[in-house]
């Protein structure tokens, strides 16, 4: 089955036009049957890649507007591959444990379209397909904030909308100026990141071409001091909402950073090491305080997902195999806790109809599952060895360590803000005694949710103690990119800080 | 065959944990805790067996479990290895809490909450095993960074107390000294986290052997930045100022855990971590002065402290903390062996005194104002036998074990010629003394003061004394043991021999130190055993409220640290995030729109007007062409 | 002698006087009438510059702006003529409904 | 003694004049249907019209690339086949539009269709001579009818609007008229082709040098003229009146194919201007753009009613393809029409919509007919209404993959090739400023609760308006199909017309 991608592509799409048709008592079921059989496809995908091969596997190429240069193009390597399963995987645990009554229907076709778009952004090989996922993932976005969200949910929306399309407008100028470069180069119009991989181009392009994807995936990801959106959408998103876009939506970003910037701009990549390292840590330590000043459970997340993205943004311009795995590893990581965190706080508020810490207290006592998953997700989100969260924060301050010893231990700090900000949610939610009441008529997890949460408790602490079967092929097709972004690199100082790992496989 | 005992050693407790956490939400299930005190024994036994090889054939066992994380050039397994320190941490470690769990299993039988207590006991048990057993520094960091999460859950054992003011209860609640402890673990764990950095991209490597046979080859400045942030990873476990404060915190916590974590084993970790990683401490000798200075201040500072203590629990706290300032002296000094030693017999005798504690407390229901006991002698002379022992292994008296480990430690001082380290050594030989017997006097002699708050203390149950007897015995002559384990240890450790001149010596600095010791005890005896007579003066005396309030640390830290990174972080969020940063991003979307309600003045709907405009937009057209006809 | 730049120069007047008509006046009828006034200058333009070239084309144009003014009054004063019917005042003031 | 004029018909070459000569015997014979028998229903007429649109397109397509005919005054060139193409495309979109469930007196007239005829054969005269004088004639019939149609939508708004067109449209008549004239003396010649050879003999210094001031006069006065008939700012202040006044169908066609007939003759004066080397008409066009675009924009922004808000939409459209046509370059005159092709559809969509939910007689509030507030909750009231008007918004804000975004990109890239870079980025911000506005009316549509009589979102609906709505919906969402040949075919006939 080559054109598997496709099918991961538009079988979400398909299911949910035919969704309008669907009963509204079973549209859930449908979603969910769905979104089960989408992820079985992905988990075959995973079966069938050849994690020997480092290069894109499952191409598939159809020319759409061969004038201009645009072709259906798709393709995974070890590093996409995983964060499709992530998407697929959430996309079902959250429709499973999502607890929305009202136009139950429109939400599920809704979902359905959002993940066809999060599949298609990772899987696209051409930039203008991936541009054109990128774009569309925001409108059903939009809905799902903008329909089940709370009192703020317009204003929060369209500002989430509004910036993340402002930003990409610029990314696509820039799309559109290396399609021209290509064309010059060439004398073929060709949006194929994989053609575009092959071009050296100036320095000075690069620097220009870097800063208008910079843009484009700054806003995503977000980055400080573009990250102001977020907080207000997650704050105003109905839980399944700020499960899919802090698990999934933020990724795009990183990606694209991994999957542009980097390979296509090795030289500007190497001169923007230190600024972004310095907003980087800027979002770390300054978001990390933040969110310790938060007085809204969810609020507290929101912002250790900027904190943690930090994490990641830093990794990837560690130049060096370690950090890159690393914190393509710790994309993974942060969707499963963060997505299963907004998941819990989901839960409670549910139960509470309230978010503000204040009103909590003792829980623990009363829902003693809710406390240990919840226990466990902290753990691993302030990256405690054996769980996921620790093996990507290792290697990401381990690889970065080799760029600038001073930067990394400000970018350690955040193993103990993390720390000082989700214990005190611990500590202000679950412990100390009960002093409202309707704490005390709590019920514990329903199965359903339990049986939502568990697999994603399985995951961390799998992936934890042997992140083998991941780590290696993102490994591979990540020291792929670091040999030939080296070979690349034209000025002697980006060739000698992108280092080259001894032990390397070559692209098959 | 070997291997498969390692295997059993390892994960029995860990097996215990799982089994104990299938009821850890059910209620009281004595069986519970009778399995996980078998699968430690069983683990108890395992270790023995690998020790006896261990000393039989001299050689290390080394096992490969699973690759861990595999990234660029990094390879990182789990691998085991079973050599003399190991082997003899392993001991220690399931011994002490072999006893602990079959103490608790008397101790927390009102509690409701007893199935949990015992996974989260014998996880630390597990996670001690793996930090001690790894091959490699990350697998120390795992283990490290497990008994730290296992502290944090034992310390916050009782979540459910509320908050109290530091005058009311100086460790706020227990999640509070909980969330300290991991916190400020978090702070030195990060130091050893850049050690792991600088070793891995200095030697391309973690494991012990491998990176131990490359240091040579390193310049002197790597090797000093290596040993000063391992270093500081081992302050915060073994709550070395400035990092202890939570330590005593950690009293919060149910007694057994205070006896396991926070006197026997976790706490030693930090010592650990140096003997372990004692060839590169051995080649930084700056460093290596610099952690014996160090140690010899928190063991007079600690110890200090505790002489005005009231707290039962803390006062063997601060002792606790006394005495891994001994150790760290010792290592620091380049005497692993005796550090270790030292370790290991402070390990018996601690928890030990702890136990003992904790029977007082369970007698005295929960209480733990020693100015509120008195005479207990009478009513549980088991424990007071226990305790005295302890005591005296504690105050180094002859022949108990802590005599040998301490007095060697304070000799190996005078022997590396820092005669201050010794001096200060010897007066706090003295002080601790005084202090544990302080403390002794005040429980089980002097006027039965308890009656008068209504307490009924009885003894704890036999089987639980029974099960403390092997420390008791320990206690008593781990000391004799030492020529032993000093050739056995040496085969891995470096040696560490006194010169001729303190050996001629020896007998009057051994007079010296016991001298102070039993000085210390005569005072004690002198001020308390005829019952408290507390004088007013003294305690209002400004040295005596800078010691009983800990020369006023944690309200430091509270005001200088906790207090302003919340402000700060408020105003973070209040004043720079809402109304700078993204009022920014509203501000640039209202000009646009303020542009916009602006422009639309010019739709007035009169026709005339439009007109204008069209000849005002001819006239301007006309401007512009003209202009860049003359410019370009 | 009277030359091009003379029926130019007066072409250019009744322009600018037709637009400044256009511009000031009030009433739509007499708004009608400049251009007509403006169209016509352009006319003698035309006349003038095809005498000038002596070229034809220049006059056949300035007819069909003839034609087309008339065509212009006569769709124009119809519309007019409705308006008045509606508003009962052609004073274009009165005429700005819709704005913003 | 004048020779006698003996013309033979072969040299008049007539083929090319027939497009336009259907459309008028086509407006002539609806005239005389409607003397022989005035109670016929409009849908007659409007299947008539739809007819005869049929055959002129034929008629067109049949015509063969670079032809003169009729005294050489007829220019049969790739762009002049492809706009009366696409003007007679967007009319025969239009049309059916009169087939609304309720009756709207204008349709009523037989004369609308006569003159909606000889409207589109002024467009195809305009489009089809590079003659000043024709494309004067032309200019003058189409504009001359379209004010009767918009009067013809009979309430006290439209007559205002006509009235408004109507004389800005004579002024500028005024400035087109001068602007020929001035180049008649500057060249002694009104046909463009030999307008350029004089002027560029005159530039270059061959002959007795031009004026600098004629030049800038001529480019100027002309440049007012269709600065206002393409509504760039400060032009377009018509615009928004008379959309709003007209009849939403129409305000959607006015959007489109009188702005085609505007284009071709820009791209033919303007072009030659700048091919001359007159870099200031570059520049007036760049700075009318960015005006154009961004205060139109803001304008949008600011809209209480959502067909004012179209209004000004389409001019901000407007700018934004005026800047591909300062590029002067076949991949900026392609990107013109692509945009146009693609933006068609989805703007009359959106026009439709509205003209669905227009009431007779009863206006929204008294200001507005198409406030926001109309159209709240449209998802509770007719779900596919309101997701096709979605999509329509979508695409008009540039959101792949819907038909505007296609045109969107190919500008940009036209204008990245072209060198201007800043101009690329300037129309992202654009998009993402008119992104505000579009999204405005998918938040009342999908988040909020319908406000009152519920039924006028759809009070007009019909059979034939759900057919064109359905049309222009697929258009819009399949257009990356289509995309290619369209690229190629109107690349094709471009460049083979030398532009």
């Amino acid at each position: 089955m080559e054109n598997i991608l496709s099918i991961l592509v538009f079988f979400p799409a398909v299911a949910g036009l035919l969704g309008f048709v669907v009963d509204k008592k079973s549209a859930r079921a449908y979603g969910i049957t769905v979104a089960a059989i989408e992820f079985l496809l992905s988990l075959w995908l995973w079966f069938s890649f050849d994690s020997a091969n480092a290069g894109m596997q499952f191409v598939e190429m159809i020319p759409l507007i061969p004038d201009f240069g645009v072709s259906y193009y798709l393709g995974v390597d070890g590093i996409s591959l995983f964060i499709v399963i992530m998407a697929t995987l959430m996309t079902l645990i959250g429709m499973m444990s999502m607890s929305i009554k009202e136009n139950v229907k429109n939400m599920i076709v809704t979902l359905l379209f959002l993940e066809m778009t999060m599949v298609g952004v990772f899987v696209a090989l051409d930039a203008i397909i991936f541009y054109l996922f990128w774009e569309l993932s925001l409108v059903p976005m939009l809905y799902i904030v903008g329909a089940w969200g709370g009192p703020l949910r317009v204003y929060a929306a369209i500002k989430f909308f509004l910036y993340t399309f402002a930003g990409s407008l610029i990314m696509l100028v820039g799309l559109l100026f290396m399609a021209y470069v290509y064309h010059n180069l060439t004398g073929v119009w060709s949006f194929a990141i994989t053609d575009w991989y092959a071009m050296v181009l100036p320095v000075n392009y690069q620097l220009w071409l870097f800063a208008a994807f910079f843009i484009g995936f700054a806003i995503k990801v977000p980055m400080f001091p573009f990250h102001t959106w977020l907080p207000y959408a997650h704050g105003q998103a109905p839980t399944i909402g700020s499960v899919i876009l802090a698990a999934v939506l933020l990724k795009m970003g990183t990606y694209g950073f991994v999957r542009f910037s980097l390979p296509m701009f090795p030289d500007a990549s190497v001169m923007a090491i230190t600024p972004i390292a310095f907003i980087s840590i800027i979002m770390i330590i300054y978001t990390a305080m933040v969110a310790y000043a938060q007085k809204d459970i969810k609020q507290v997340i929101a912002y250790s997902s900027v904190s943690h993205m930090g994490i990641i943004m830093l990794g990837l311009f560690a130049m060096n195999a370690e950090g890159i795995s690393g914190s393509v590893f710790q994309m993974l990581a942060h969707g499963i806790v963060s997505g299963a965190l907004f998941m819990l706080v989901g839960m409670i508020y549910d139960r509470m109809h309230t978010k503000e810490m204040s009103k909590f207290g003792g829980i623990a006592a009363v829902m003693p599952k809710y406390a240990v998953i919840f226990g466990i997700m902290t753990m691993a989100s302030v990256g405690l060895p054996l769980t996921m969260g620790f093996v990507g924060e290792f290697l990401v301050l381990l690889g970065f360590y080799e760029i600038s010893p001073i930067m990394t231990i400000l970018a350690g700090t955040s193993i103990i803000l993390g720390a000082v900000y989700m214990l005190s949610v611990l500590k202000k939610t679950f412990f100390g005694p009960i002093t409202n009441e309707a704490v005390k008529k709590l019920k514990d997890l329903t199965p359903l949710e339990t049986w939502s949460l568990v697999p994603l408790v399985l995951i961390v602490i799998w992936l934890g103690v042997y992140p083998k079967p991941v780590l290696e092929p993102i490994d591979n097709s990540v020291k792929a990119m670091l040999t030939f972004m080296h070979e690349k690199a034209i000025t002697p100082e980006a060739k000698e800080i992108i280092k080259v790992p001894q032990t390397i496989m070559e692209v098959k | 065959m070997m291997e498969t005992l390692v295997y059993i050693a390892l994960f029995a407790p860990f097996a215990g944990s799982l089994f104990a956490a299938l009821f850890g939400m059910g209620k009281r299930q004595v069986f519970v805790g009778i399995v996980a005190s078998a699968l430690l024994f069983i683990s108890f036994v395992a270790s023995v067996m690998l020790a006896i090889y261990v000393v039989k054939t001299g050689t290390p066992i080394h096992v490969m479990m699973m690759e861990w994380i595999n990234a660029g050039d990094i390879r990182i397994p789990f691998g085991f290895v079973v050599d003399q320190v190991s082997v003899t941490m392993m001991v220690v470690v399931t011994l002490v809490s072999t006893v602990v769990h079959i103490y608790s299993i008397g101790y927390m039988d009102h509690d409701k909450s007893f199935n949990r207590f015992f996974s989260y006991l014998s996880a630390f048990v597990f996670s001690m095993l793996v930090l001690v057993m790894s091959d490699n520094f990350l697998g120390l960091f795992i283990g490290w960074e497990g008994v730290g999460v296992c502290s944090w859950l034992l310390v916050g054992f009782w979540y459910h107390k509320p908050d109290q003011p530091r005058e009311v209860n100086p460790s706020i609640s227990p999640s509070w000294a909980a969330n300290e402890a991991f916190i400020m673990n978090r702070i030195a764990d990060l130091g050893m986290l850049i050690g792991i950095f600088i070793i891995y991209w200095n030697t391309g490597t973690l494991q012990y052997d491998e990176v131990f046979a490359q240091l040579p080859y390193l310049p002197q400045w790597i090797l000093d930045a290596a040993a000063i942030a391992l270093f500081i990873g081992a302050m915060g476990k073994s709550a070395q100022f400035p990092l202890h404060t939570w330590l005593t915190d950690a009293m919060e916590g149910p007694t057994p855990v205070s006896a396991l974590i926070h006197a026997a084993t976790m706490v030693t970790a930090g010592v650990f971590l140096v003997i372990r990683a004692n060839p590169l401490f051995a080649m930084t000798p700056e460093v290596s002065f610099f952690i014996a200075a160090l140690g010899t201040f928190v063991a007079f500072f600690a110890a200090s402290m505790a002489l005005v203590n009231r707290d039962l629990k803390r006062i063997i706290a601060f002792s606790t903390l006394s005495q891994l300032g001994y150790m760290f002296a010792a290592a620091g000094l380049g005497a692993y062996w005796i550090a270790l030693f030292h370790l290991a017999a402070h390990a018996f005798f601690k928890a030990l005194l702890f136990l003992g504690a904790g029977n007082v407390m369970h007698a005295m229901h929960d209480e733990l104002d020693i100015f509120k006991m008195g005479g207990l002698k009478k009513v549980m002379k088991w424990t007071y036998l226990y305790m005295g022992i302890a005591s005296l292994a504690l105050a180094g008296i002859p022949p108990f074990a802590g005599f040998f480990s301490k007095d060697a430690i304070i000799e190996t001082a005078f022997n590396e010629g820092t005669y201050v380290l010794w001096i200060i050594l010897v007066v706090t030989a003295g002080m601790t003394a005084f202090y544990s017997f302080r403390q002794v006097f005040l429980t089980f002699w002097g006027d039965e003061r308890y009656k008068q708050y209504g307490i009924h203390p009885h003894e704890m149950y036999k089987f639980v004394l029974v099960a403390m007897s092997p420390l008791a015995v320990l206690a008593i002559i781990a000391g004799f043991f030492q020529p032993w384990f000093h050739e056995f240890i040496t085969t891995l450790l470096p040696d560490y021999e006194m010169s001729h001149h303190t050996h001629e010596l020896i007998l009057v600095l051994t007079a010296i130190v016991l001298a102070f010791a039993v000085g210390g005890i005569a005072l004690a005896y002198k001020m308390y055993a005829k019952g408290l007579k507390r004088d007013p003066k003294v305690e209002n005396s400004f040295i005596y409220r800078l010691l009983a309030n800990q020369y006023y640390i944690p309200q430091l830290y509270e005001e200088m640290i906790s207090k302003p990174y919340a402000m700060i972080s408020e105003a973070l969020w209040q004043k720079v995030d809402l109304k700078i940063v993204d009022a920014t991003v509203d501000t640039i979307a209202k000009f646009f729109y303020y542009t916009g309600d602006g422009v639309r003045k010019m739709q007035t709907g009169n026709l005339s007007n439009y007109l204008n405009w069209m000849a005002v937009g001819g006239v301007a057209l006309l401007v512009v062409a003209a202009l860049s006809a003359v410019i370009g | 002698m009277i030359g091009l730049e003379h029926y130019l120069i007066v072409s250019a007047i009744l322009f600018s006087i037709g637009l400044v008509g256009v511009l000031r006046r009030r009433n739509l009828l007499m708004l009608f009438f400049a251009t007509e006034v403006m169209l016509n200058a352009v006319n003698i333009a035309f006349a003038a510059i095809s005498h000038y070239y002596n070229d034809l084309t220049g006059q056949m144009f300035a007819f069909f702006i003839i034609a087309i003014a008339a065509s212009e009054v006569a769709v124009g004063l119809g519309i007019l003529i409705v308006l008045y019917k509606k508003y009962g005042s052609l004073d274009l003031d009165d005429l700005a409904s819709m704005k913003g | 003694m004048l020779q006698p004029i003996n013309v033979s018909l072969e040299s008049l070459n007539l083929i090319t004049l027939a497009p336009m000569l259907i459309a008028i015997a086509g407006g002539l014979i609806i005239l005389i249907i409607d003397l022989i028998n005035e109670k016929l229903h409009k849908s007659l007429y409007v299947m008539l019209t739809l007819l005869i649109l049929f055959i002129d397109f034929g008629a067109v397509l049949g015509l063969n690339v670079n032809e003169r005919g009729f005294f050489d005054v007829m220019m049969i060139d790739g762009i002049s086949i492809i706009s009366q193409l696409m003007v007679i495309a967007g009319s025969m979109l239009f049309i059916p539009l009169a087939l609304t469930s309720k009756r709207f007196h204008e349709f009523e007239y037989p004369e609308f269709f006569a003159l909606f005829l000889f409207m589109i054969a002024g467009f195809q005269f305009m489009v089809a001579s590079d003659n000043l004088i024709l494309i004067f004639v032309g200019l003058e019939t189409a504009s001359l009818s379209l004010y009767t149609l918009i009067a013809l939508h009979n309430r006290s708004n439209s007559y205002e609007a006509a009235v408004k067109y109507f004389t800005m449209g004579a002024l500028a008549a005024g400035f087109f008229a001068m602007g020929s004239a001035v180049v008649y003396a500057m060249t002694g010649s009104i046909e463009l082709y030999q307008v350029a050879e004089v002027l560029a003999a005159r530039m270059s210094g061959a002959i007795e040098p031009v004026p600098v001031i004629a030049v800038l006069g001529s480019s100027i006065l002309l440049m007012v003229a269709f600065a206002f008939k393409l509504s760039l700012f400060p032009f377009h202040t018509w615009a928004p009146d008379v959309y709003e006044g007209a009849s939403a169908p129409l305000a959607g066609y006015m959007s489109v194919v009188p702005k085609i007939a505007a284009f071709v003759v820009s791209i033919r004066i303007f072009g030659m201007y700048i091919d001359l080397g007159v870099e200031w008409v570059r520049d007036i066009i760049l700075v009318l753009a960015v005006l154009t675009m961004t205060l139109a924009n803001v304008m949008a922004l600011v809209q209480q009613d959502v067909k004012r808000m179209l209004a000004y939409s389409s001019i901000s459209h407007a700018g934004f393809i005026v800047a591909a046509l300062a590029l002067d370059t076949t991949e900026g005159n392609t990107a013109i029409f692509l945009y146009y092709a693609l933006f068609m559809f989805t703007n009359l969509g959106a026009f439709a919509m509205l003209w669905i939910s227009r009431h007779k007689v009863r206006r929204f509030n008294n200001r507005y007919d198409h406030p926001y507030e109309k159209f709240a909750g449209m998802i509770k009231i007719v779900p596919m209404g309101a997701v096709v008007m979605g999509l329509f918004m979508l695409s008009l804000a540039g959101v792949p993959p819907f038909s505007v975004f296609w045109g969107k990109i190919y500008v940009m890239q036209a204008a990245v090739n072209a060198g201007y870079i800043w101009l690329a980025i300037v129309m992202g911000l654009n998009s993402a400023i008119a992104a505000y506005y579009y999204l405005k009316l998918v938040v009342y549509m999908f988040l909020k609760e319908p406000v009152k009589d519920v039924d006028t979102v759809y009070y007009n609906i019909s059979k034939p308006l759900m057919a064109i709505i359905g049309l222009a919906t697929v258009a819009t969402v399949a257009a990356i199909f289509y995309v290619q040949p369209l690229i190629s075919y109107l690349y094709y006939m471009i460049s083979a017309s030398g532009y």
